[in-house]
């Protein structure tokens, strides 16, 4: 492994090591966030920045693996296992969605992933019976102290980042990785050169699919009360977009540090402005989006000491 | 009986939503950009149509092309100042630009008109029709009419100027149009400038009949989705038959499973039609 | 036993019938020219082959068994490669890693590193070894065309589709390149030559068959196609008969 | 070098275009170094070098597509350098780019409209379309055609018949024969000669040097982003040099 | 000057934003009348009053997230709830996992309450206590009515307060014709409207917010759907609601747990609900609605349990708002064992020539109830 890569997260284990350690719970909440947004930011890279389709079924998987997570958990499944079973639902339904309308490309892809959410927020809030609709579902306490449960899920969030960054890691190095980048590129001259397409793309999306689930039911179990439309909430699928942007899509830590940098500045607007913050954010997303088109890694840190001469092409 | 009004109050939508959902076809079709501030736009056009009415009484039929000219400078301020510069650009970066410029300009108008509902009151009312079995509101009736007439007006702009020729031409090709001669920059920001011109004009109407606030923007784009989807994208035909679709299928979809189901039902349609027929129930070649 | 047997194709669009009742035949180790006027049909016979379109009626059969039906990737896997004509290169990758994906997938590489190797030795066969490590974007057009060559080069095909992928070449390129097309026979692949270059045709080619409003109108030695009136009427036109003369079969 | 220190003078004949001591690059990568060009009113001039010599990139930098960093531009005596393409099209400069670049999506006939663009005389654009369909049957028949559905040869045509819709005083082609049959090859060369003599100039690059010299009344050859040798046709043609690197002679 | 510091969670952007910015002014006008006032007595502390703001987007899991904020970095003292009976029920877990009183402003389901938490108290009464007297009314005043059409909204409060108006029907042996429910964001109401105009009701219910009110009665006005009593909760109580549908407002019923139109003498900084309204007005510009006055309540209770308590001990304040008795200008306000009001009766309000009148109870009643609404 690259070692350059590895000091990264080594260096960033210890910090949050440090935070799990020594924060208080408000600080942990906020660090326990920033790891479910790496989970989510690394699931939208899969689909997004490695294979090139801009899916906004985030928050779709979000959900399902949220509803799954607490239907299986108020049943009497044990946490481990109700995690798992918020993973692998999703898992499977991104599969199937992947096999239908994975042949639909750009714009319409995007369209398509989005209003899978809103289809699946309204199957939760008709199924009455089974998922409390409108009025939410509430989700049974893990017993210990305040300081205790918010160490928990912490570090359960922070193990699932992890083997979100495995995952991306496998991939990456993986013949998968060289599919789904080839299919990102030209995706005929893909079929030609004899990677099957739709293989690669499903599995690319059904993984996908795994990491926003789990995230998803952990996320359940620790704000012990979810609703329709809090987790098919569509912010859930543009935020994993701007840190994977911010920081790089495709490549295997952009989202990472995408989800720190998007998340330090989301606090610092927030905490600092009553009422227009979210303007504000909005004119960030325009400012990175006219700026900084590839993400933190196109700043030329030297460049902007000493630029350089104007490119002769016009266009 | 009861189907009969259904199908009036279905149809009676259509106009309207084809009005809304004109200007966002455009600009995907032409600009190859998925404007999420459309819905924006269309709130701000019943913003503007509100205060001519509470201002100076002006009927906001009678004032919608006035939103839609105000609106068109704003598109085509907005495309020269910041979308031009993504042009060409994978899909993401416009949609995520013009998400951006919807979070800010939802919050603008929150902070400048309070994010309260206001409501236009025509005094005196517009009335109903009365058929007998079927009664129409008469304020819809102009909304979908004025709405049918300003997109077939769309329409024949495109079809038959060299404008409208253009538009298609940079969508397609943006360098060789260059070597057509053709101003591209500009043809971008004349085309978002319309595609904003429909808004203002969907909003000023829709202002008469529904009531307006910031936070409602996002159900327009979400309608303007669904339209253009159905009847196939940056197609004006399309648009109209997508309008009408929607309408009639939130009508009957209501009618007959119920209100709380008629959303889902729309999305599932949506979802459906792109499964088997991408480019919509009429769409085919992308502009038009 | 044939490598390719096509057998009465039938392909038309909304009403045009691209290809009428086609049957074609290629035996191992030979290298066929394909020739024909603009719109002929022959790039969308290439298509049909190789899976990109589905033909309407017919059969086609790689190596005794049917591929009619199958997707891109498996006929590619099964050893049949082809070129574009408007090339389709990966445009953000280098040169050495377009050909390396050939290598990988429809090659058989058992590893990225083999696919690598495999993909320098393509590139140094066809000339690309300076260019291994620009953007594809970067490369000019008969760049390109050649990438084409080595991706499909990479993917040890038994029978290789060449659409074009000589235009643009100078009369002394196009010398060059037909000692890359004898190379490759002299590997023991089949090749398919599509070109509007006859010097290519004339030179390279055992056999030439001829494409007309989507029906073959003619198959046989080169020389003797060359020389039937109706092919020199409907494509090659009087100047080029001056030519011929001019360069020598 | 001093700019138009060596410029070669071809005729006294008015020049339409004069290019001189042009310097291109893209990025950080220089593609032309010192290129001069000339295009005498009223003659044909062709464009010949080596595979990757700038060819292309030359002319895109005519025709306002790439910014030289270095050099004047004149057409008509007029210094264009700093006008973008549209500038030079309404000077008459019109350029039928490398790779066709049809608009997809539009009809044959749309694509021949939009080549007329900047134009107003609506009734001759009508006559122009009709004495285009003359000039190339196929697009006649293909009138209706999604234009990103024409087989290669008959984009090429269209993307000719579009730059001929502009009216231009000078027109770039760039490739002009790729992917054409040789019967089209001869007709479009009979049809060039005729637009020619009505009055219209132009710069054609073509990789058969063959056709192109029995077209071009002067050649400039290009090497490796340097000006070479320039004069009359038959001047060039005798170069053993020239017969050498791109006869293949 | 030692100060007394309170978290309140705001919605103050998102689909809420209109009532967050209505909760802030009651807020805020309690606190300035307090401080003005010296502020708020404990023991023999003087203690002013400071309010910890933060948006929490309307989204409940930011809410909770910000209750965790406010007592971890904030420190605060006590806890006013968010919006709505969602987020309550949500944000209740962390005051109680924490032991701090959360006084909700405006939760009125009994399924926020149901969870047996003793650290909420809620200053709204039960749902029921909406359809139980406008039920009875009905009953009384017309006793023709025999069929009853429900259009809900299909989102917690209304829903859940729909619920109620099914049971509170039933029981009084109205046949329920009709119980449809619309999703959130709907523009179009008239296919629902044409089903149950065809149901034939002589009593209408329909649930929702302002912004679905106004659609449901404009559209029901346009399809002429006629009625014995049509009752909209909540919207019609508001200005805004009555401008908007102009001559259609005539005769509709609705409740609200207060109303400018009640009178209540209180011991508390305004003295009476004529006082709060007056001070309201002063402020603002206009009159308070139950929302507005609701953000007050929770100030004004809070600070009579303090005052009583003489401390800002938790604990302490916490057994006083559980004894309750608190006369205050919105209603006079105790809790049940779980933390609801339940010590008052919301007004039955009734719009007549463009103004809203008390009806019900009869004790502040300031008009007769009409029957029958024009088609
Ligand atoms: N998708 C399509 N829709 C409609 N017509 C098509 C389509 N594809 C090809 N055609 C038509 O089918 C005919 C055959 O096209 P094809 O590309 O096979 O010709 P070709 O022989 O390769 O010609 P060239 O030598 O010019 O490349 C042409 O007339 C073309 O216009
Ligand atoms: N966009 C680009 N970025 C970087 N280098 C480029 C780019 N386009 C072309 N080049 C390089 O510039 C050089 C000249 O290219 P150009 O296309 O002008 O050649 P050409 O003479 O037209 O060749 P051909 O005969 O193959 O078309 C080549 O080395 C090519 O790799
Ligand atoms: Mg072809
Ligand atoms: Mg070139």
């Amino acid at each position: 492994m690259n070692p350059r890569l590895l000091g990264g997260i080594a260096a960033g284990v210890t910090a949050l090591a440090a935070v799990g350690l020594l924060a208080d719970t408000y600080l942990l909440r906020l660090a326990t966030t920033f790891a479910m947004y790496c989970a989510l930011g690394l699931s939208w890279n899969l689909v997004g920045g490695y294979t090139g389709y801009p899916s906004f079924a985030t928050a779709a998987f979000f959900g399902l693996g949220a509803y799954a997570t607490a239907i299986a958990q108020t049943s009497g499944l044990p946490l481990p296992l109700a995690w798992a079973t918020g993973g692998l639902v999703p898992f499977l339904f991104a599969g199937l969605l992947g096999l239908a309308i994975l042949h639909l490309r750009g714009h319409y892809f995007a369209i398509a992933s989005l209003v899978v959410a809103d289809v699946l927020r309204e199957v939760t809030n008709s199924w009455t019976s089974l998922t409390g609709g409108g009025m939410g579902l509430n989700l049974p306490l893990v017993g210990g102290s305040v300081a205790a449960q918010a160490q928990f899920y912490f570090w359960v969030m922070v193990g699932l980042a992890l083997i979100a960054l495995g995952i991306t890691v496998a991939m990456d190095r993986s013949r998968l990785g060289v599919a789904v980048r080839c299919i990102a590129q030209n995706e005929d001259a893909a079929q030609i050169i004899g990677i099957d397409t739709r293989r690669a793309k499903v599995a690319a999306f059904a993984l996908s699919g795994l990491l926003a689930g789990a995230a998803g039911g952990v996320y359940a179990s620790w704000v012990t009360y979810i609703d329709p439309s809090d987790v098919y909430d569509v912010s859930l699928s543009v935020k994993p977009i701007l840190m994977a942007l911010l920081g790089g899509a495709g490549t295997v830590m952009g989202p990472v540090v995408g989800a720190f940098v998007f998340l330090a500045s989301e606090e610092l607007l927030w905490r600092n402005l009553l009422s227009f913050h979210a303007g504000l954010l909005g004119l960030l997303v325009v400012a990175l989006v006219l700026f900084l088109p590839d993400g933190l890694k196109s700043i030329r840190w030297r460049g902007i000491i000493a630029p350089r001469a104007a490119p002769g092409a016009r266009s | 009986m009861l189907w009969l009004q259904v199908l009036a109050n279905g149809l009676a939508l259509g106009g309207l939503y084809a009005c809304i959902a004109a200007g966002f076809s455009l600009v995907w079709g032409v600009l190859n950009v998925i404007n999420i501030l459309h819905g924006s736009l269309v709130v701000l056009g019943a913003y503007l149509a509100f205060f001519a009415h509470s201002a100076f009484g002006i009927s906001p039929f009678l004032f919608a092309p006035v939103a839609g000219l105000l609106l068109f400078g704003l598109g085509f301020l907005v495309q020269t100042a910041v979308v031009n510069r993504v042009m060409g650009r994978p899909v993401l970066m416009s949609l995520l630009l013009t998400f951006g410029l919807n979070l800010f300009l939802d919050n603008l108008m929150i902070e400048l008109f309070s994010a309260d509902y206001k409501k236009v009151i025509l005094t005196p009312p517009a009335g109903l029709l009365d058929l007998g079995p079927v009664i129409v509101p008469k304020d819809r009736l102009y909304a979908t009419g004025l709405g049918l007439l300003v997109v077939a007006g769309l329409w024949v702009l495109l079809r038959t100027t060299q404008l409208g020729r253009a538009i298609v031409a940079v969508r397609m090709d943006r360098g060789a149009a260059e070597l057509m001669g053709i101003d591209v920059r500009t043809t971008y920001a004349v085309a978002f400038g319309l595609g904003a011109f429909m808004a203002g004009v969907a909003g000023a109407l829709l202002s008469a009949i529904f009531p307006i606030s910031p936070l409602a923007s996002g159900v327009y784009l979400g309608k303007a989705f669904v339209i253009c989807v159905l009847g196939g994208l940056g197609s004006v035909p399309g648009v109209i038959v997508g309008g009408f679709s929607l309408g009639l299928l939130e009508s009957f979809g209501a009618l007959t499973l119920g209100p709380e189901h008629a959303g889902t039902l729309s999305f599932l349609a949506l979802i459906l039609l792109l499964m088997v027929r991408p480019q919509g129930l009429i769409g085919r070649r992308g502009f038009e | 036993m044939a490598l390719l047997e096509i057998t009465n194709i039938r392909k038309s669009f909304r009403g045009l019938v691209a290809l009428d009742d086609v049957s074609l035949r290629l035996d191992p180790g030979e290298v066929v020219g394909l020739i024909g006027p603009n719109g002929a049909g022959k790039t969308t016979l290439v298509n049909v082959v190789s899976g990109v379109l589905k033909p309407d009626a017919g059969s086609i059969a790689f190596d005794g068994r049917r591929i009619d039906g199958l997707t891109p990737d498996r006929i590619a896997r099964r050893g049949l490669a082809r070129t574009f004509q408007i090339v389709q290169p990966f445009p953000q990758m280098t040169v050495l890693e377009n050909v390396a994906a050939a290598a990988l997938f429809a090659g058989g590489a058992p590893s990225l590193r083999a696919a690598r190797d495999g993909a320098r030795e393509a590139l140094a066969f066809c000339g690309l070894t300076a260019e291994a490590d620009k953007k594809a974007s970067t490369l000019t057009l008969a760049g390109r065309k050649r990438l084409e060559l080595a991706k499909s080069l990479a993917q040890r095909p038994r029978l290789l589709l060449l659409d074009e992928v000589n235009a643009g070449l100078n009369p002394a390129e196009i010398d060059h390149a037909l000692e890359l097309i004898r190379a490759i026979a002299a590997r023991g692949i089949t090749v398919l030559v599509i070109e509007h270059l006859m010097k290519v045709v004339t030179q390279a080619c055992h056999r030439v068959v001829v494409l007309h409003q989507g029906r073959l109108i003619a198959d046989g030695p080169v020389d003797h196609v060359l020389a039937d009136r109706t092919v020199v009427e409907a494509y090659l036109g009087r100047g080029y008969a001056d030519r011929l003369r001019e360069v020598g079969p | 070098m001093i700019a138009g220190q060596d410029a070669p003078l071809l005729l006294a004949a008015p020049l339409l275009l004069d290019a001189r001591d042009l310097a291109v690059s893209y990025g950080d990568v220089a593609v032309i170094w010192q290129a001069h060009i000339t295009v005498p009113a009223g003659s044909i001039v062709t464009l010949v070098g080596s595979n990757g010599a700038g060819k292309t990139t030359l002319l895109k930098t005519l025709a306002g597509t790439l910014r030289p960093h270095r050099g004047t531009i004149l057409l008509d005596g007029l210094d264009v350098t700093a006008d973008d393409a549209r500038g030079r099209v309404a000077r008459g400069l019109v350029l039928v780019p490398e790779g066709r670049r049809l608009f997809a999506g539009l009809s044959v006939y749309d694509n021949l409209l939009l080549g007329a663009y900047a134009r107003t005389d609506r009734r001759q654009v009508r006559a122009d379309v009709e004495r285009m369909y003359a000039l190339f049957p196929r697009l006649a028949e293909r009138r209706r055609q999604d234009a990103a559905t024409l087989s290669g040869g008959e984009q090429q045509m269209c993307a000719i018949a579009r730059g001929l819709m502009a009216d231009p005083r000078l027109l770039l082609i760039d490739e002009l024969s790729l992917g054409l049959a040789p019967a089209v090859v001869e007709e479009l060369i009979a049809a060039l000669k005729t637009i020619n003599a009505a009055g219209t100039s132009l710069l054609v690059v073509e990789q058969d040097v063959a056709i192109a010299f029995g077209l071009a009344d002067y050649a400039h050859v290009l090497d490796q982003g340097r000006s070479g040798v320039s004069g009359p046709v038959a001047q060039i043609a005798a170069d053993p040099a020239v017969r050498r690197a791109y006869l293949g002679i | 000057q030692e100060v007394l510091r309170i978290g309140a969670p705001l919605p103050v952007t998102g689909a809420l934003a209109p009532e967050g910015a209505k909760l802030r002014q009651g807020y805020e006008l309690w606190q300035e009348k307090v401080n003005a006032a010296g502020g708020v007595k404990a023991g023999d502390k003087r203690l002013k009053v400071e309010l910890v703001y933060y948006d929490y987007q309307s989204a409940t899991p930011k809410a909770v997230q910000l209750a965790e904020k406010l007592i971890a970095d904030d420190k605060v003292d006590f806890l006013f709830s968010p919006f709505g009976s969602g987020a309550t029920k949500a944000v209740s877990a962390v005051a109680e996992k924490n032991q701090i009183p959360l006084i909700a402003s405006s939760a009125s389901s009994a399924e926020v309450f149901d969870q047996g938490y003793k650290n909420l108290f809620g200053v709204y009464t039960d749902n029921s206590t909406f359809s139980e007297p406008l039920a009875e009314l009905v009953k009384t005043k017309v006793p023709e009515v025999k069929r009853v059409a429900i259009l809900a909204r299909n989102d917690l409060y209304p829903l859940s307060l729909a619920n109620e108006f099914d049971k509170s029907a039933k029981k009084r042996g109205f046949e329920v014709v009709f119980f449809e429910k619309y999703p959130i964001g709907t523009l179009d109401h008239s296919a629902a409207l044409a089903q149950l105009r065809a149901a034939k009701p002589d009593w209408i219910i329909a649930t929702g917010y302002i912004n679905d009110l106004i659609l449901v009665r404009k559209q029901a006005g346009d399809l002429r759907i006629g009625a014995k009593v049509l009752t909209l909760i909540n919207g019609p109580a508001y200005k805004e609601w009555i401008e908007a549908v102009g001559p259609l407002a005539e005769n509709v019923t609705t409740a609200s747990w207060f109303h400018p139109a009640v009178n209540y003498q209180s011991e508390d900084v305004f003295g009476s609900s004529k006082a709060f309204v007056d001070a309201f007005k002063a402020k603002y510009g206009s009159e308070p609605d139950f929302t507005q006055a609701s953000g007050a309540a929770v100030g004004v209770v809070l600070q009579s349990a303090i005052e009583r308590a003489g401390s800002t001990d938790r604990a302490k304040v916490r057994a006083e708002l559980q004894k309750g008795g608190f006369k205050t200008f919105f209603a006079p306000i105790s809790f049940s064992p779980t933390g609801i009001a339940d010590s008052y009766v919301p007004p039955v309000l009734q719009i007549q020539n463009g103004k809203v009148e008390v009806v019900l109870p009869e004790s502040l009643a300031s008009a007769h109830f009409n029957t029958g609404i024009r088609d």
